[in-house]
């Protein structure tokens, strides 16, 4: 079975292994899944997500679009982002600039080393 | 003595020099296409200066007898290519300022950046 | 005269053959010139595969141009290759693989997507002259005609950017910035050639590295190839031209774009390798790439998740997973002076890296075709503007996933393999580097979840109610992407043990490539 | 852009025959005196820069129109190419007509001698190739790049 057997460095990986591993772990999971409750009635106010009573809203407006999903994240990493964002500032001197500025970086560490 | 060997050595220096300050430096799309252009002539000069040989003739000779010395044929054939490619990039880069023209109205990279962040 | 001995040769001319064709086949007849195009692209990977068994079982092939035998390095009396040579060593054709493969796609995706632009002749002419560039730069082994071959790679794909730019202004502006930028590293590589020609008198690689004494010219040479190679595949500092021009660009074309990135990469490692190798201080230059790498694997990350453009955010990962190359590649060269390091864990690492190559190829030309693909749909690609695109286009949805779980490194899937050999050796090189490694993993993964959930999750949108799937080309194209992907995920060892090693070890000792040239002596 | 005077124009299209013959001239003996193909290309390309500039774009785009042009760079390419491939029986590039006696064949005379054109085996017919490919490639980028120039002005004088 060392078909699908990776050394790597140190320790191995076997992706055939592992995905039988996933579908019997799988099987055990639905079949607890499947001891669950049953007598619930289904699209009755019992299915519905709980918004401390809030009315549902359409799944239209509900939708998150793109640039607020990760709000939070952005949010909190401002004054790392804020200088970053208009470090990119897509002014064609600046490409050049930062060529010559690395390659004086290089110069210095290779030229003493 | 040391200074006049190499004098070419040192135009191409300032050449290429040159060359970055007006691509860092300069706002215009066309002068950073000058700027390129003084860069590729920089590295030319730099490619024919390094084939010569003193008091040497041009290497057109058809079987030449052997205490002629001649200039390294080699460095040119280099130097023939990179005006091919240098003119192949100004074409292109003027054609794209035209249509940056067209579609921004401005050649100034400060105004001519919609594409950042 | 059997063609099988000018194979070398053949997998660069005949695109350049269909390239100065294909105007005149456009005229007579305009509608399949792209079957044409996708005959002889598919041609050529048949012959790069031929190519690289050959070259894998009988070891590297040479190819002297216009000599009176194809093996003659070296003309009577003369004691350097005077002509160019190609020369393919396990590295070479690796990378030839990766160039057939994705051309071939990118033709047979371009039949529908490029179906309703005008000027079809000049896009399959530039497309193939793109992939004699890119071929060329991998298979050359002589420093001048490498310039040559950068330089016509990067004036099509500056052509191919900017195809759309007649009708409006980015496509243009990000040519612009693409070429300006490469013309500067065209001419630093020109320069370092004319450093190697002036003081070795000879423009082939295996010489030049027979010869080196790494004198302090020597030392410019290698800062200049260094930062502008680097450049050319996207490092972070120099790496904001990638996000603007794989953004304009075609679908396929960036795909192709990604694939002709790591050409450069490969001139990177093929430079540093092969030319210099342990004359140069290798911890030095080793630790220049590590750090390129882990700057770009942070920034590229963090970039890209804050983006709305899905092609923009796409182009920053490029920029993070190459990271991701330089990084593996960098330990492997930091450690090349002592060899039981290289031994434990360097070329471990290097493999992990190479293997990466490889794997990025795949996965992230199958995003940019799924992007592309709700592009032709949609017609936008703002992710704030998409909603709901998975009711109706599930294929895409799923070769989305595939290509999403394989860049984020989840286990059955390519990335994971080449990243799990990434983490393990680096981590015995300096735990840090692994660490910051598995942190850009989950910020990848992260930035793609916010890609599916935008453009697939979610209710139907009426402007996007009755989109169709995307036809059968597009979608043949994604699925082998998609097949290769799970093949390499499933057994990674079989490409670990027969391609990548071998290509590792072909850069690793520099007597192997040199006295390919010089036994032909 | 407007056309030049009358004597520009007649003393113009009296000397556009002789730049174009004087460009093929450099062209075809490209591998004997300094010249070559790309050069000669250029020579003749500056005859059409030069029927731009006096003549104004659209009466150029007449004479010379662009599809002509782009069919003959291609086949300027084609041939190349295809000479290349026909030295495959031995190598890629290989001059197989040199000391061959045929068309370009002759074998050099030794010492100082004005240069013979039928030495150059392969290499005068590339760059008979190359010329035919550069003039016709410049006469496109410069009719194209005019063009553009001249819609911008139409564009600027419309709004």
């Amino acid at each position: 079975m060392n078909i699908g057997l990776l050394e790597t460095g140190s320790g191995s990986w076997n992706a055939i292994i592992w995905i039988v591993m996933v579908v019997v772990i799988g099987i055990v999971v639905l079949w607890v899944r499947s001891q669950g409750e049953e007598k619930y009635k289904k699209d009755t106010n019992q299915t519905k997500p709980f918004l401390s009573g809030n009315p549902e809203v359409s799944k239209e407006d509900s939708h998150v679009s793109a640039s607020h999903i990760y709000w939070g994240f952005t949010e909190a990493l401002k004054k790392y982002y804020k200088p970053l964002v208009t470090l990119h500032t897509g002014d064609l001197n600046d490409y050049s600039g930062w060529i010559v500025l690395v390659m004086a970086i290089i110069l210095i560490i290779v030229g003493v080393s | 003595m040391v200074v006049v060997n190499n004098f070419p050595f040192i135009t191409v220096v300032i050449l290429i020099s040159l060359g970055i300050y007006t691509l860092i430096f300069k706002k215009n799309l066309l002068k950073i296409a000058i700027g390129i252009i003084l860069m590729g002539n920089g590295v030319n000069l730099f490619l024919v200066s390094l084939g010569y040989r003193h008091e040497s003739i041009a290497p057109i000779y058809t079987n030449a007898p052997e205490e002629t010395s001649m200039v390294m044929p080699t460095a040119q054939a280099l130097t023939l290519t990179n005006i091919v490619i240098g003119l192949a990039t100004t074409a292109l880069i003027l054609s794209l300022a035209v249509a940056i023209y067209k579609h921004y109205g401005t050649l100034d990279t400060d105004k001519a950046r919609r594409l950042r962040g | 005269m059997n063609l099988l001995t000018h194979i070398p040769v053949l997998v660069i001319v005949i695109p350049l053959l269909a390239a100065f064709a294909s105007p005149i086949i456009g005229k007579l007849n305009k509608k399949n010139l792209g079957l044409f195009v996708s005959v002889i692209l598919g041609i050529t990977l048949i012959l790069t595969l031929i190519l690289a068994t050959n070259v894998l079982t009988k070891g590297p092939a040479i190819y002297v141009f216009g000599g009176e035998d194809i093996s003659l390095t070296h003309p009577s009396g003369l004691f350097a290759p005077i002509r160019i040579i190609f020369q393919i060593d396990a590295m070479s054709i690796f990378m030839g693989l990766i160039a057939s493969l994705v051309f071939f796609l990118a033709s047979v995706y371009s039949l529908s997507y490029m179906k309703s632009h005008e000027g079809l002749e000049k896009y399959y002419t530039l497309l193939l002259l793109l992939a004699t560039g890119m071929s060329g730069m991998v298979y050359t082994g002589d420093t001048f005609n490498f310039f040559v071959f950068l330089e016509i790679a990067s004036i099509a794909s500056v052509a191919l950017i900017s195809f759309k730019g007649t009708d409006c202004g980015e496509p243009a502006e990000a040519g612009l910035k693409y070429i300006v930028v490469s013309a500067i590293a065209g001419s630093m590589v020109l320069f370092s050639v004319a450093i190697f020609y002036g003081q070795y008198n000879v423009l082939n690689m295996a010489t030049i590295a027979e010869v080196m004494q790494f004198t302090q010219l020597d030392k410019i040479a290698l800062i200049l190839l260094v930062t502008v190679l680097a450049m050319k595949a996207g490092s972070v500092p120099m790496h904001m031209w990638t996000p603007d021009s794989y953004s304009e660009a075609p679908a396929a074309i960036t795909m192709v774009l990604v694939a002709v990135s790591q050409a450069s990469l490969y001139a990177l490692f093929r430079f540093t390798f092969t030319l210099y190798n342990i004359k140069m201080n290798t911890v030095a230059v080793g630790w220049i790439i590590i750090i390129l790498g882990v700057l770009s694997m942070f920034i590229g990350v963090t970039m890209a998740i804050i983006q709305k453009d899905i092609k923009r955010l796409m182009a920053y990962h490029a920029v993070s997973q190459t990271g991701y190359m330089l990084l593996g590649v960098g330990v492997g060269l930091a450690v090349l002076a002592n060899p039981i390091a290289l031994e434990t864990f360097g070329i471990k690492a290097m493999e992990g890296g190479i293997f990466h190559i490889m794997n990025h190829a795949m996965y992230k030309g199958l995003l940019f075709l799924t992007a592309g693909a709700l592009f032709f749909r949609t017609g936008t690609r703002d992710l704030n503007k998409m909603g709901g695109l998975g009711n109706n286009m599930i294929y895409t949805a799923v070769f989305f996933i595939i290509g999403a779980a394989a860049i984020a490194g989840i286990p059955p899937f390519n990335g994971f393999a080449s990243k799990l050999i990434i983490y393990e050796s680096v981590y015995q090189f300096n735990p840090l580097l692994a660490i910051i490694a598995m942190l850009v993993s989950i910020l990848t993964l992260a930035s793609f979840v916010k890609v599916f959930h935008s453009a697939f999750l979610g209710p139907k949108m009426e402007q996007f109610k009755d989109v169709k799937e995307v036809p059968k080309s597009m979608l043949f194209a994604m699925a082998t992407l998609a097949f290769i992907i799970i093949i390499f995920g499933l057994f990674p060892d079989l490409v670990v043990k027969n391609i990548v090693h071998p290509a590792v070890m072909a850069l690793i000792n520099q007597s192997s490539y040199t006295e390919v040239i010089l036994g032909g002596m | 852009m407007k056309q030049m005077s009358r004597v520009v124009r007649t003393i113009s299209s009296l000397t556009f025959g002789y730049i174009v013959i004087f460009g093929f001239y450099v062209i075809i003996y490209g591998h004997v005196t300094p010249g070559g193909g790309f050069q000669g290309g250029v020579v003749v390309a500056s005859a059409f820069a030069l029927l731009l500039v006096v003549y104004g774009h659209n009466k150029t785009e007449e004479f010379l129109n662009t599809n002509l042009l782009s069919f003959a760079e291609s086949t300027g390419l084609i041939l190349f190419i295809a000479l290349a491939f026909m030295g495959l029986g031995v190598s890629f590039f290989y001059n197989f007509l040199t000391n061959s006696g045929g068309l370009f064949g002759h074998t050099p005379v030794s010492g100082v001698n004005p240069g013979d054109v039928y030495t150059g085996g392969l290499i005068p017919l590339m760059e008979l190739a190359v010329g035919l490919e550069v003039l016709s490639a410049m006469g496109v980028i410069i009719l194209v790049i005019s063009g553009g120039a001249a819609s911008i002005k139409k564009k600027k004088e419309k709004s």
